[in-house]
C-alpha cells in the first residue's frame, strides 16, 4: 500500500494540487477580466462602466455568474441535446486545458513537455469544434450561419498563426515552451520578428472572435451568432471560454514574443522582480491591447476579414518564414 | 548535415512536375481559352520527359536514400506511360471543347497523374510507392469527376474515390505489416531479407496479401474490379481513354515490381493468388463484356480481361513472363488508345453517343475509321496478324514455359470468348446498315487513330524486335538478384 | 532470276494492289471501275509472276526451293523464312490462279462497296500465298489466321441474308481451332527452341508430347479442311458467302487444312500420326458417307456443293493418312482438282443466282434448252466432281482409293460407297436443273454465258480436262517431295520402334510404285 | 516507477480531466439551481418572432467548404514546417533548399487558388 | 500490465476492421464512408508508429507523416467530389449511387 501511495498517490495529489492552484486563479481572473474590460471600455468611451455591485462595481461579474446559474437552461426543440450541451463545455474545457503547458516562470509549469508548442497549437485548434457543434446543434438559422462564419474565420487565421509559430521555432530550435522563453534572453522575438508579432496578435483577435473580428455574433446580421439559442450557464460557459481564451492567447503572445517571465532588461532593479510577476504583467498588457482594439476599431466586413486572412496574412507569413529561415541559414545563426 | 542526393535519375519526373506547375500558372494567368495551348504544351512536355527518360536509360541508379530507382524496367514503363499521356491529351483537346468542359486544369491534372505514375514505376520503397500511387490516384479522382454538371461523371468520380481510397487503405495496412515484421520498407533490403534461409514471418505474408489486394484494385483485377465498369462509363470519355491505358500500365508495372523485386523469393506465396486473379479476370472480362450495350462499359470489361492476360505473364514469375507483360502493355496501349480515339469520335448531331449500336454502318460513312476500328478490335481479340496476337503470344509462351498449362489453355479459350464482342463491333460497323452518320473525327483524333492502327498492324512487325529487346532488358533488371 | 525474292513478291504484290485501291478517291462509279481494274491487273500480274515460280521449280529436288530468309525477331528465333517445295507449290499457283477469276466473277455481281470487296479479295490472296510459302511457324500462323479477317468481312458484308450468323460461325470455329494450334506451336517452340519449320521437321519430339501436339494441330486443320464433325460451319459459310467468297473458300482455304496436315502432322509428328491413323480413317469414312447422304437431301444447290466439298475432303484426309505414295499423291491431286472443280461449280451457281436470285433447286429446271453453253460447262464440272475418268476428279479419287486399299480394305470399301453416293446427288442435281420442262418464267428469261463469263470458265474447263488427261504433268512436280516425306516418316517410325525395319513387310507394301 | 513518458504527460491528462470536470460541474450547477420550466414557445428557435420555416441546417454557401478544404491543406503544410523549423540547424543548407522547393509548390497552389477566385468572398 | 506491441496492433486492427465494416455495412451516408476511410488510415498510422517505436526505426514515423498529408489531400478531394455530386443529385445517400448498374 505504501508503495502505491509513494509511487502514484503522492505525485498524483501534488499534480492535482498544482492544477487547482492554477485553475482557480484563472477562473477568478476571468471574472475580473470581464469587469476590467467593461471598466476600460467605459473609461475610453468616457462613461462609467459597472459601478453598482460592490465597491467600484468590482463584484459585477460574480453577480452575473449567479444570475446565469439561476437561469433556466433552454434546449430548443429540434436541437441535438447532447451536442448542444457538449459544445459550451468543450469550449470551456479547451480554454482551460491549454494552460497545462504554459510556463509562468523558470520551471513553473505543470507539464514541461518537449512538444509544448504543438500541444498549444493543437488545443487552440480544437476551439473551432465547440463553435461548429453549437451552431449545428441549435437547429436555428442564425446559430448555424454564425457557427459557419465563426468556424471559417477561425480556421483561416489558424493557418497564419501556425506559420507565425514556425517562424518563432526557427529561432528557437525546440518545441519546448520554456526553451522558447529562454531563447529570448538576448532579445524578445517581438523585435526581430515584429511583423510576425503583429500578425500573431491580430490573428489572436480573430481566433477569439474578438472585435474587430467579432462578426459571428454581429447583432445586426446574425443576432447572437452561434450562441443565439444559448441561455443560462450554457451561454455562460461560452462566455467564460471566450475570456479564458483571451487570457490564453495573451499568454501565448507573451511566451512567443514577449519573453515570457523574463524581465525586459536583465538589469538590477528589473531582475529582482520574480518571473511570474513579469509574466502576469505582460499578459495584462496584452489584454489591455485586446480592450483597446475593441474600443477603437470598427468591425470588419466578412469579406474583408477573409481577404485579410488569406490574401494578406497567409502569403506574408509564408514568405516571412522562408526569409527568416534563409537569413538564419545564410548567416549560420541557427540554434544548434 | 544531410548528404545531397543525386537528382539526375529523377530528372524526367522533376521536369514533368515543373512543367505541370508552369502550365498551371500559364493557364491561370491567361484565363480565357488557354486549354488548347496548355494541352499542346502538356503533350510537348510529356514528349520531352520521354526523351529525358530515354536519354538517361541504360544504367540502374538508386537515389534519394534508396527510395527511387531508375532502371530499364522503369524506363520501359515510363515511356509507355508518357506515350499514353501524350496521346490521350491529344485526343482530349477537341473532345473537351465540344463538350464545353475545356478547362486548362485537365491537361495539368493529366500531367500530375503522369508524374505520379512515373514515381510509381520508379518506386523502390513502400513510402515512395505510396506517394506515387496517391499522386496518381488523387489526380485521377478529380478528372473522373471533371464534368461537374453531369451526374454520371460526378458519380463515377465519387465511386472511384471511395473504392480507390479504400484500396489505398488496404495497401497501407499491408505496408505497415510488412514494415513491422521485416523492419524495413526498402525493396532492396526486403529482397535481401527474403533471400536468406529464414522463412518469412507470417505477418509479412499477410502484409503482402494486403498490398497485393490494394494493387489489384488499382489494376482492376478480379475480384477487385467492381469499380471499373461504372467509372469507365461515367467518366468523360477522354478520361476513360486515359484510365484505360496509362494508370493500368503504371499500376501493373508497379505490381510486377513489387511482387518480383522485393517479394520474388516468396513466389510460392503469391503465384497462386496471381494465377487465380488472372483466370478470374480473363473469364469475367470476356463473359461480362458480351452483354454490354454501352461501348465504354464494354471496354471496361475488356480491359479487365486484358489485365488478366497480362497477369498470366506475371503468374509465370519468370523473366520471360515479365518480358511478356511489358510487351503486352505496349501493345495494349496502342490498341486501346486507338479504340478510344474512335469512341471519342462517336458524335451524332453534336452530342456524344456511347451505344455500341451507334457504330452501325460506320464502314459506309467512314470506311477508314471503320477499318482502323476493326484493326483494334481484332487486335484486342488477339487475332493474328494484328499486334494484339503477339502480346498474347509472349505471355502464353512464358506461361507454358513455367508449366502453367491450364492457365494458358484458359487464356486462349477466353480470348476466343472475348472475340464474340469484339466481332460484334466489327459486325456493327461492316455488316449492319447505316443508322446515323457519325461526324468526322477531329484531325488530331484521326491522326491518332491512323497512327495506332498502323502500329497495330504492320508497323509493329518492324519494331517488334526492338520492343522485345527493350522489354527483355527491362525484365532482366528485375531479376538481377 | 533466282536472286530476286519471287515468293515475297508474289505474296505481297496483291497487298500493294490493295493499298493502291485504298488510295482511290473520287466519284463512286469511277472508284468502283478503277478498283476492279486495279484488282484484276494486280491479280493477273501476280499470277504471271507465280508462273515463274513454277518455271524455276526443280521437281526432282524434294527439298525447299527459292528460299528467302531474313532475321526478324532473333530473340525468339522467329525469322522471315519463305520457300516452296513440291507440296506447296501447286497451292500457291491455285491461289494466284483463282484470284483473277474471282475478280472477274464479281465484276457485275458485286455492286455495293466494290472498292472494299476488291481490297478484301487481294488481302485474302496475300494471306493465302503467304501461308503456303511460310516456313517459319509464327509466319505460318499469322497468315493462317490472317485469312480469317478478309474472309469474315467478305461473308459478312457481301453475303446473303444469314451472313452474320455464318460469318460468326466461320470465324469462331476456325479461331478456336487455331488457338489450340497456337498452344501446340508454343509447346513445340519451347522444346525445339526455334520457330523454323524445317528444323521442326527433323526434331524428334517425345512420344507423349507428340500426341498432345498432334491433337492441337489436328483440330485446327480439321476445322479448316473440314473434317467431320467439325465441318458444320462450312455449309453456312458457303451458302451465305458471295460467289467469289465461296470460290476462295472452297478453292483455296479448305486446302490449307490438308496442306497443314501434311506439313505439320505428318512431317513433324510421325509417331502420333501413326497412332492416330485409324482414328482419321474412321472420321474420313464417316465424312464421305454421311456428308454425301446429307448432300443428297439438300434443296439448296450451294449447300449441296458445300457438303460435297466435305465429302471430297474426306478422300483427302484418307489419302494422306494411308501413308502410301499413291494415297498421298492422290490426296494432293484431289485437293488440286477440288480447287478447280468446286470453284467452278460455285461460279456456275453464282451465275445462275445472279439472274434468278435463288439457290433453290426446285426453282430451276429445263435450262439445257435455253442455256446450252451453260449446261455444257456445268456438265463438265459436274462430271469432274463425280470423278469420271478423263476429268481431274477421277485421278485424285482413284489414287486415294488405291492407297487406301493397300492399307485397309474396309476403309476403301466404305469410301467407294461414297463415290456412288456422290455420283447420285450430282447427277440428280444436274437432272433437276437442266432437264425437265422449261416452264418457269424466270428460268425462261435467263441469258446464256457471254464471252465475259467464258473468260473465266474456259480456263477452268481446260484445266479440268488437262488434269484428267495428263495427270502426270501435275503429279510429277510433287511426287518426289511426297516420296521423301514418306521415307522420312518411315525412318522416324523405325527410329521410334513402331514398325519393323525388315524389308518385305509393311514397308515393302508401301514402297512407291511409280515415281513418274 | 512509471514510464517517463507517462510522468511527463500524466499532468496533462489530469488537467484535461479536471477542466472537463469544472465545465460539467458548472453546467450541472445551473441545472440544479435554476428552475426548469420549458414550454413550446420558449423552445422554438429564434427567428425574429416568426414561426421557423424550412430546415435550419439547409444548404449553405459552397465557399465555406472551400475554406475548410483550403484549411486542411494549408494546416498540413504547416505541420510539415514544424519539424523542419526545429531541425533546420541539423539539416542545414540542403534542408533549407528542400523546403524552398516545397514552399514553391505551395506557392503555386496558392497563386492558383488566388487567381481562380477561391479566396474571393464577394 | 505492460502495454506491448500486440496491444497497439490489436487497436490498429480493430480500428481498421471498424473502418472496413463502416464502408461495407453503411448504407446511409457518404460522409460516413469518408469517415470510415479516415479511420482506416488512422489505424494504419497507429500500426506504423507502434512498429516504429518498437523497432527503434524512424521510417515508420516518416511514413505516418506522409500518410497524414496524403489523407488530408484525399479528404479534401473527396469532399470536393462529394459536393459536386450533391449538387448534381441532391442526395448523398449511399444507396442512391446507382446511376450506373453494377
Amino acid at each position: 500500500m505504501a508503495d502505491i501511495w509513494t509511487d502514484y498517490g503522492m505525485p498524483g495529489a501534488i499534480i492535482v494540487a498544482q492544477i487547482l492552484a492554477l485553475m482557480v486563479p484563472i477562473l477568478v481572473s476571468v471574472a475580473f477580466l470581464v469587469y476590467a474590460e467593461r471598466k476600460v471600455l467605459g473609461l475610453m468611451q468616457l462613461r462609467q462602466g459597472p459601478n453598482m455591485v460592490g465597491p467600484w462595481g468590482i463584484l459585477q461579474s460574480f453577480a452575473d455568474a449567479l444570475k446565469m446559474i439561476g437561469k433556466e437552461t433552454i434546449i430548443p426543440a429540434g436541437a441535438n441535446r447532447i451536442i448542444f450541451l457538449a459544445a459550451p463545455m468543450l469550449t470551456m474545457m479547451l480554454a482551460l486545458a491549454a494552460w497545462a503547458v504554459i510556463p509562468f516562470g523558470e520551471g513553473l509549469v505543470i507539464a514541461d513537455i518537449n512538444v509544448g508548442v504543438l500541444y498549444l497549437f493543437a488545443i487552440s485548434s480544437q476551439g473551432v469544434y465547440g463553435i461548429i457543434m453549437a451552431g449545428w446543434a441549435s437547429n436555428s438559422k442564425y446559430a448555424f450561419l454564425g457557427g459557419l462564419r465563426s468556424a471559417a474565420q477561425m480556421v483561416s487565421y489558424e493557418v497564419s498563426i501556425g506559420l507565425v509559430i514556425v517562424s518563432v521555432l526557427l529561432c528557437v530550435g525546440s518545441l519546448n515552451l520554456s526553451d522558447v522563453v529562454e531563447a529570448q534572453k538576448t532579445v524578445w522575438f517581438a523585435i526581430p520578428l515584429l511583423p510576425m508579432f503583429v500578425i500573431f496578435f491580430i490573428s489572436a483577435l480573430a481566433e477569439t472572435n474578438r472585435a474587430p473580428f467579432d462578426l459571428p455574433e454581429g447583432e445586426s446580421e446574425l443576432v447572437g451568432g452561434f450562441h443565439t439559442e444559448y441561455s443560462g450557464m450554457a451561454f455562460g460557459l461560452f462566455f467564460l471560454g471566450e475570456y479564458a481564451n483571451m487570457i490564453l492567447m495573451s499568454a501565448m503572445t507573451t511566451v512567443l514574443f514577449l519573453g515570457g517571465w523574463l524581465p525586459p532588461l536583465d538589469v538590477a532593479p528589473l531582475n529582482w522582480v520574480p518571473g511570474p510577476v513579469w509574466f502576469i504583467l505582460k499578459i495584462c498588457f496584452c489584454l489591455f491591447l485586446f480592450f483597446w482594439v475593441r474600443a477603437t476599431v470598427p468591425r470588419y466586413r466578412y469579406d474583408q476579414l477573409m481577404r485579410l486572412g488569406w490574401k494578406v496574412f497567409l502569403p506574408f507569413s509564408l514568405v516571412w518564414v522562408i526569409l527568416t529561415a534563409g537569413v538564419l541559414v545564410t548567416f549560420d545563426w541557427l540554434p544548434k | 548535415m544531410v548528404a545531397i542526393p543525386d537528382f539526375l535519375p529523377a530528372l524526367p519526373e522533376m521536369f514533368l512536375a515543373c512543367a505541370a506547375m508552369a502550365l498551371l500558372m500559364l493557364g491561370v494567368f491567361r484565363r480565357a481559352d488557354s486549354t488548347r495551348l496548355v494541352s499542346w504544351l502538356a503533350v510537348g512536355s510529356a514528349l520531352v520527359a520521354g526523351v529525358l527518360v530515354l536519354v538517361a536509360s541504360g544504367d540502374r541508379a538508386v537515389t534519394f536514400a534508396g527510395m527511387f530507382i531508375a532502371d530499364d524496367f522503369a524506363v520501359f514503363a515510363k515511356v509507355l506511360i508518357l506515350t499514353a499521356t501524350a496521346l490521350t491529351v491529344v485526343l482530349s483537346v477537341n473532345y473537351l471543347e465540344r463538350e464545353q468542359m475545356d478547362r486548362f486544369e485537365y491537361p495539368v491534372l493529366m500531367l500530375l497523374a503522369t508524374v505520379g505514375m512515373m514515381l510509381m514505376v520508379s518506386a523502390n520503397d513502400l513510402i515512395s510507392l505510396y506517394v506515387g500511387l496517391e499522386l496518381q490516384s488523387l489526380s485521377l479522382y478529380v478528372i473522373a469527376a471533371f464534368r461537374r454538371d453531369y451526374a454520371k461523371s460526378s458519380e463515377a468520380g465519387l465511386k472511384y474515390f471511395l473504392l480507390g481510397s479504400l484500396s489505398s487503405c488496404i495497401l497501407l495496412y499491408g505496408a505497415s505489416l510488412i514494415y513491422g515484421f521485416s523492419g524495413t520498407t526498402n525493396f532492396e533490403r526486403l529482397a535481401v531479407m527474403f533471400s536468406s534461409d529464414v522463412p518469412a514471418a507470417t505477418g509479412v505474408v499477410v502484409g503482402l496479401v494486403f498490398v497485393a489486394a490494394g494493387l489489384a484494385f488499382k489494376i482492376s483485377a478480379v475480384p477487385f474490379h467492381m469499380w471499373t465498369p461504372d467509372v469507365y462509363e461515367g467518366a468523360p470519355t477522354s478520361v476513360t481513354a486515359f484510365f484505360a491505358v496509362a494508370p493500368k500500365v503504371a499500376a501493373l508495372a508497379l505490381f510486377v515490381r513489387v511482387l518480383v523485386d522485393p517479394f520474388g523469393e516468396l513466389l510460392a506465396q503469391w503465384q497462386q493468388v496471381v494465377w487465380f486473379s488472372a483466370v478470374a479476370s480473363m473469364l469475367l472480362g470476356s463473359l461480362a463484356a458480351i452483354q454490354q450495350r454501352n461501348i465504354k462499359r464494354m471496354m471496361a470489361y475488356s480491359s479487365i480481361g486484358h489485365i488478366g492476360y497480362a497477369l498470366v505473364g506475371l503468374a509465370a514469375g519468370t523473366e520471360e513472363g515479365v518480358r511478356g507483360v511489358l510487351i503486352y502493355l505496349a501493345i495494349y496501349l496502342a490498341m486501346n488508345v486507338g479504340a478510344f480515339a474512335v469512341i471519342l469520335s462517336m458524335r451524332v448531331n453534336g452530342r456524344m453517343v456511347e451505344n455500341i449500336d451507334d457504330l452501325s454502318g460506320l464502314s459506309r460513312s467512314h470506311p477508314m475509321m471503320a477499318l482502323a476500328m476493326a484493326f483494334f478490335m481484332f487486335s484486342l481479340g488477339g487475332v493474328p496478324p494484328m499486334a494484339g496476337f503477339f502480346g498474347k503470344l509472349y505471355v502464353f509462351m512464358a506461361a507454358i514455359e513455367a508449366q502453367l498449362y491450364v492457365l494458358a489453355v484458359i487464356g486462349v479459350l477466353t480470348s476466343v470468348i472475348s472475340l464474340f464482342y469484339y466481332l460484334r463491333i466489327v459486325k456493327m460497323m461492316w455488316f449492319d446498315d447505316l443508322m446515323e452518320t457519325i461526324e468526322r473525327p477531329a484531325r488530331a483524333s484521326a491522326l491518332v487513330i491512323g497512327g495506332t492502327a498502323l502500329f497495330v498492324f504492320p508497323v509493329f512487325y518492324v519494331f517488334s524486335e526492338g520492343i522485345l529487346n527493350r522489354a527483355a532488358a527491362a525484365a532482366s533488371t528485375l531479376f538481377l538478384r | 532470276m533466282a536472286d530476286w525474292p519471287i515468293l515475297t513478291i508474289t505474296t505481297f504484290l496483291p497487298l500493294v494492289g490493295a493499298l493502291s485501291i485504298l488510295m482511290i478517291r473520287g466519284e463512286q462509279e469511277l472508284v468502283d471501275r478503277n478498283a476492279k481494274a486495279v484488282a484484276l491487273w494486280t491479280s493477273l500480274i501476280t499470277f504471271v509472276i507465280s508462273l515463274f515460280i513454277l518455271a524455276n521449280f526443280d521437281p526432282s529436288n524434294p527439298g525447299f526451293q527459292m528460299m528467302e530468309e531474313y532475321r526478324w525477331i532473333p530473340s525468339f528465333n522467329i525469322a522471315y523464312i519463305k520457300g516452296v517445295d513440291g507440296i506447296s507449290i501447286w497451292f500457291v499457283l491455285a491461289s494466284t490462279f483463282l484470284t483473277p477469276i474471282c475478280v472477274l466473277a464479281s465484276w457485275t455481281t458485286i455492286d455495293k462497296r466494290v472498292k472494299e470487296f476488291m481490297i478484301a479479295l487481294l488481302v485474302l490472296e496475300t494471306m493465302m500465298v503467304g501461308m503456303f510459302t511460310a516456313l517459319d511457324f509464327v509466319l505460318f500462323y499469322l497468315f493462317f489466321e490472317g485469312v480469317l479477317l478478309p474472309m469474315f468481312l467478305i461473308i459478312g458484308v457481301w453475303g446473303g441474308p444469314g451472313r452474320i450468323y455464318a460469318a460468326y460461325k466461320f470465324f469462331l470455329y476456325t479461331f478456336i481451332g487455331s488457338v489450340l494450334m497456337l498452344l501446340a506451336i508454343l509447346a513445340m517452340y519451347l522444346v525445339a527452341g526455334t520457330m523454323d519449320m524445317r528444323v521442326m521437321v527433323d526434331h524428334p519430339f517425345a512420344a507423349t508430347l507428340q500426341l498432345w501436339l498432334w491433337v492441337g494441330f489436328f483440330i485446327a486443320f480439321a476445322v479448316k479442311t473440314p473434317i467431320w464433325p467439325l465441318h458444320t460451319w462450312l455449309p453456312f459459310a458457303h451458302v451465305e458467302a458471295p460467289t467469289a467468297g465461296s470460290v476462295m473458300l472452297a478453292g483455296v482455304m479448305l486446302k490449307m487444312g490438308g496442306y497443314g496436315l501434311i506439313r505439320v502432322n505428318v512431317q513433324m509428328l510421325p509417331e502420333a500420326t501413326f497412332f492416330f491413323t485409324d482414328f482419321v480413317f474412321v472420321l474420313s469414312v464417316v465424312a464421305i458417307i454421311y456428308t454425301s447422304l446429307v448432300a443428297l437431301a439438300q434443296t439448296d444447290m450451294k449447300k449441296m456443293i458445300a457438303y460435297s466439298s466435305v465429302a471430297h475432303m474426306g478422300y483427302v484426309t484418307m489419302g494422306i493418312f494411308t501413308m502410301t505414295q499413291q494415297g498421298m499423291d492422290g490426296a494432293i491431286f484431289q485437293m488440286l482438282s477440288h480447287t478447280i472443280v468446286s470453284a467452278a461449280l460455285f461460279l456456275c451457281i453464282g451465275f445462275a443466282y445472279a439472274q434468278l436470285h435463288t439457290r433453290e433447286i426446285v426453282k430451276y429446271g429445263g435450262m439445257a434448252q435455253n442455256l446450252p453453253r451453260y449446261a455444257f460447262v456445268f456438265m463438265v464440272f459436274m462430271l469432274a466432281s463425280v470423278g469420271l475418268p478423263g476429268t481431274s476428279g477421277f485421278v485424285g479419287e482413284f489414287l486415294t482409293m488405291l492407297g487406301a486399299f493397300q492399307v485397309n480394305t474396309w476403309v476403301a470399301m466404305f469410301a467407294a460407297t461414297g463415290l456412288v453416293l456422290g455420283a447420285a446427288y450430282m447427277l440428280l442435281l444436274y437432272r433437276r436443273l437442266f432437264f425437265g420442262k422449261l416452264d418457269k418464267d424466270g428460268v425462261k428469261a435467263m441469258r446464256d454465258l457471254r464471252w465475259t463469263d467464258t473468260a473465266y470458265f474456259a480456263p477452268l474447263v481446260a484445266i479440268v480436262l488437262i488434269m484428267g488427261i495428263f495427270p502426270a504433268s501435275f503429279k510429277d512436280v510433287y511426287a518426289p517431295t511426297v516420296e521423301k516425306v514418306l521415307l522420312d516418316h518411315q525412318a522416324s517410325l523405325k527410329a521410334a520402334g513402331l514398325i519393323d525395319d525388315e524389308p518385305g513387310t509393311q514397308v515393302a507394301d508401301r514402297t512407291p510404285t511409280s515415281g513418274n | 516507477m512509471l514510464n517517463p513518458l507517462i510522468v511527463e504527460y500524466l499532468p496533462i491528462l489530469i488537467f484535461i480531466c479536471i477542466a472537463a470536470g469544472v465545465a460539467v460541474a458548472m453546467m450541472a450547477a445551473a441545472y440544479l439551481v435554476g428552475r426548469q420550466n420549458p414550454d413550446s414557445e420558449k423552445l422554438s428557435p429564434y427567428e425574429c418572432g416568426f414561426e421557423p420555416f424550412a430546415d435550419a441546417r439547409s444548404k449553405f454557401d459552397i465557399r465555406f467548404y472551400l475554406v475548410a478544404i483550403l484549411f486542411i491543406i494549408f494546416d498540413l503544410e504547416v505541420a510539415f514546417f514544424f519539424p523542419w523549423a526545429v531541425a533546420l540547424g541539423d539539416i542545414g543548407m540542403f534542408g533549407f533548399w528542400s523546403m524552398v522547393v516545397f514552399f514553391g509548390i505551395l506557392l503555386i497552389g496558392f497563386v492558383y487558388e488566388w487567381k481562380k477566385g477561391a479566396l474571393e468572398w464577394e | 500490465m505492460e502495454i506491448g506491441l500486440t496491444h497497439y496492433l490489436t487497436v490498429g486492427a480493430i480500428l481498421f476492421g471498424l473502418g472496413a465494416f463502416g464502408i461495407l455495412m453503411n448504407r446511409r451516408n457518404v460522409i460516413v464512408l469518408l469517415m470510415s476511410i479516415e479511420l482506416m488510415l488512422l489505424a494504419v498510422n497507429i500500426n506504423l508508429v507502434a512498429f516504429s517505436v518498437f523497432l527503434n526505426d524512424l521510417a515508420g514515423q516518416v511514413f505516418t507523416l506522409f500518410i497524414l498529408t496524403v489523407a488530408a489531400a484525399e479528404a479534401a478531394i473527396g469532399l470536393a467530389i462529394l459536393v459536386v455530386y450533391f449538387r448534381n443529385r441532391g442526395t448523398i445517400a449511399v444507396e442512391d449511387i446507382n446511376m450506373m448498374k453494377g
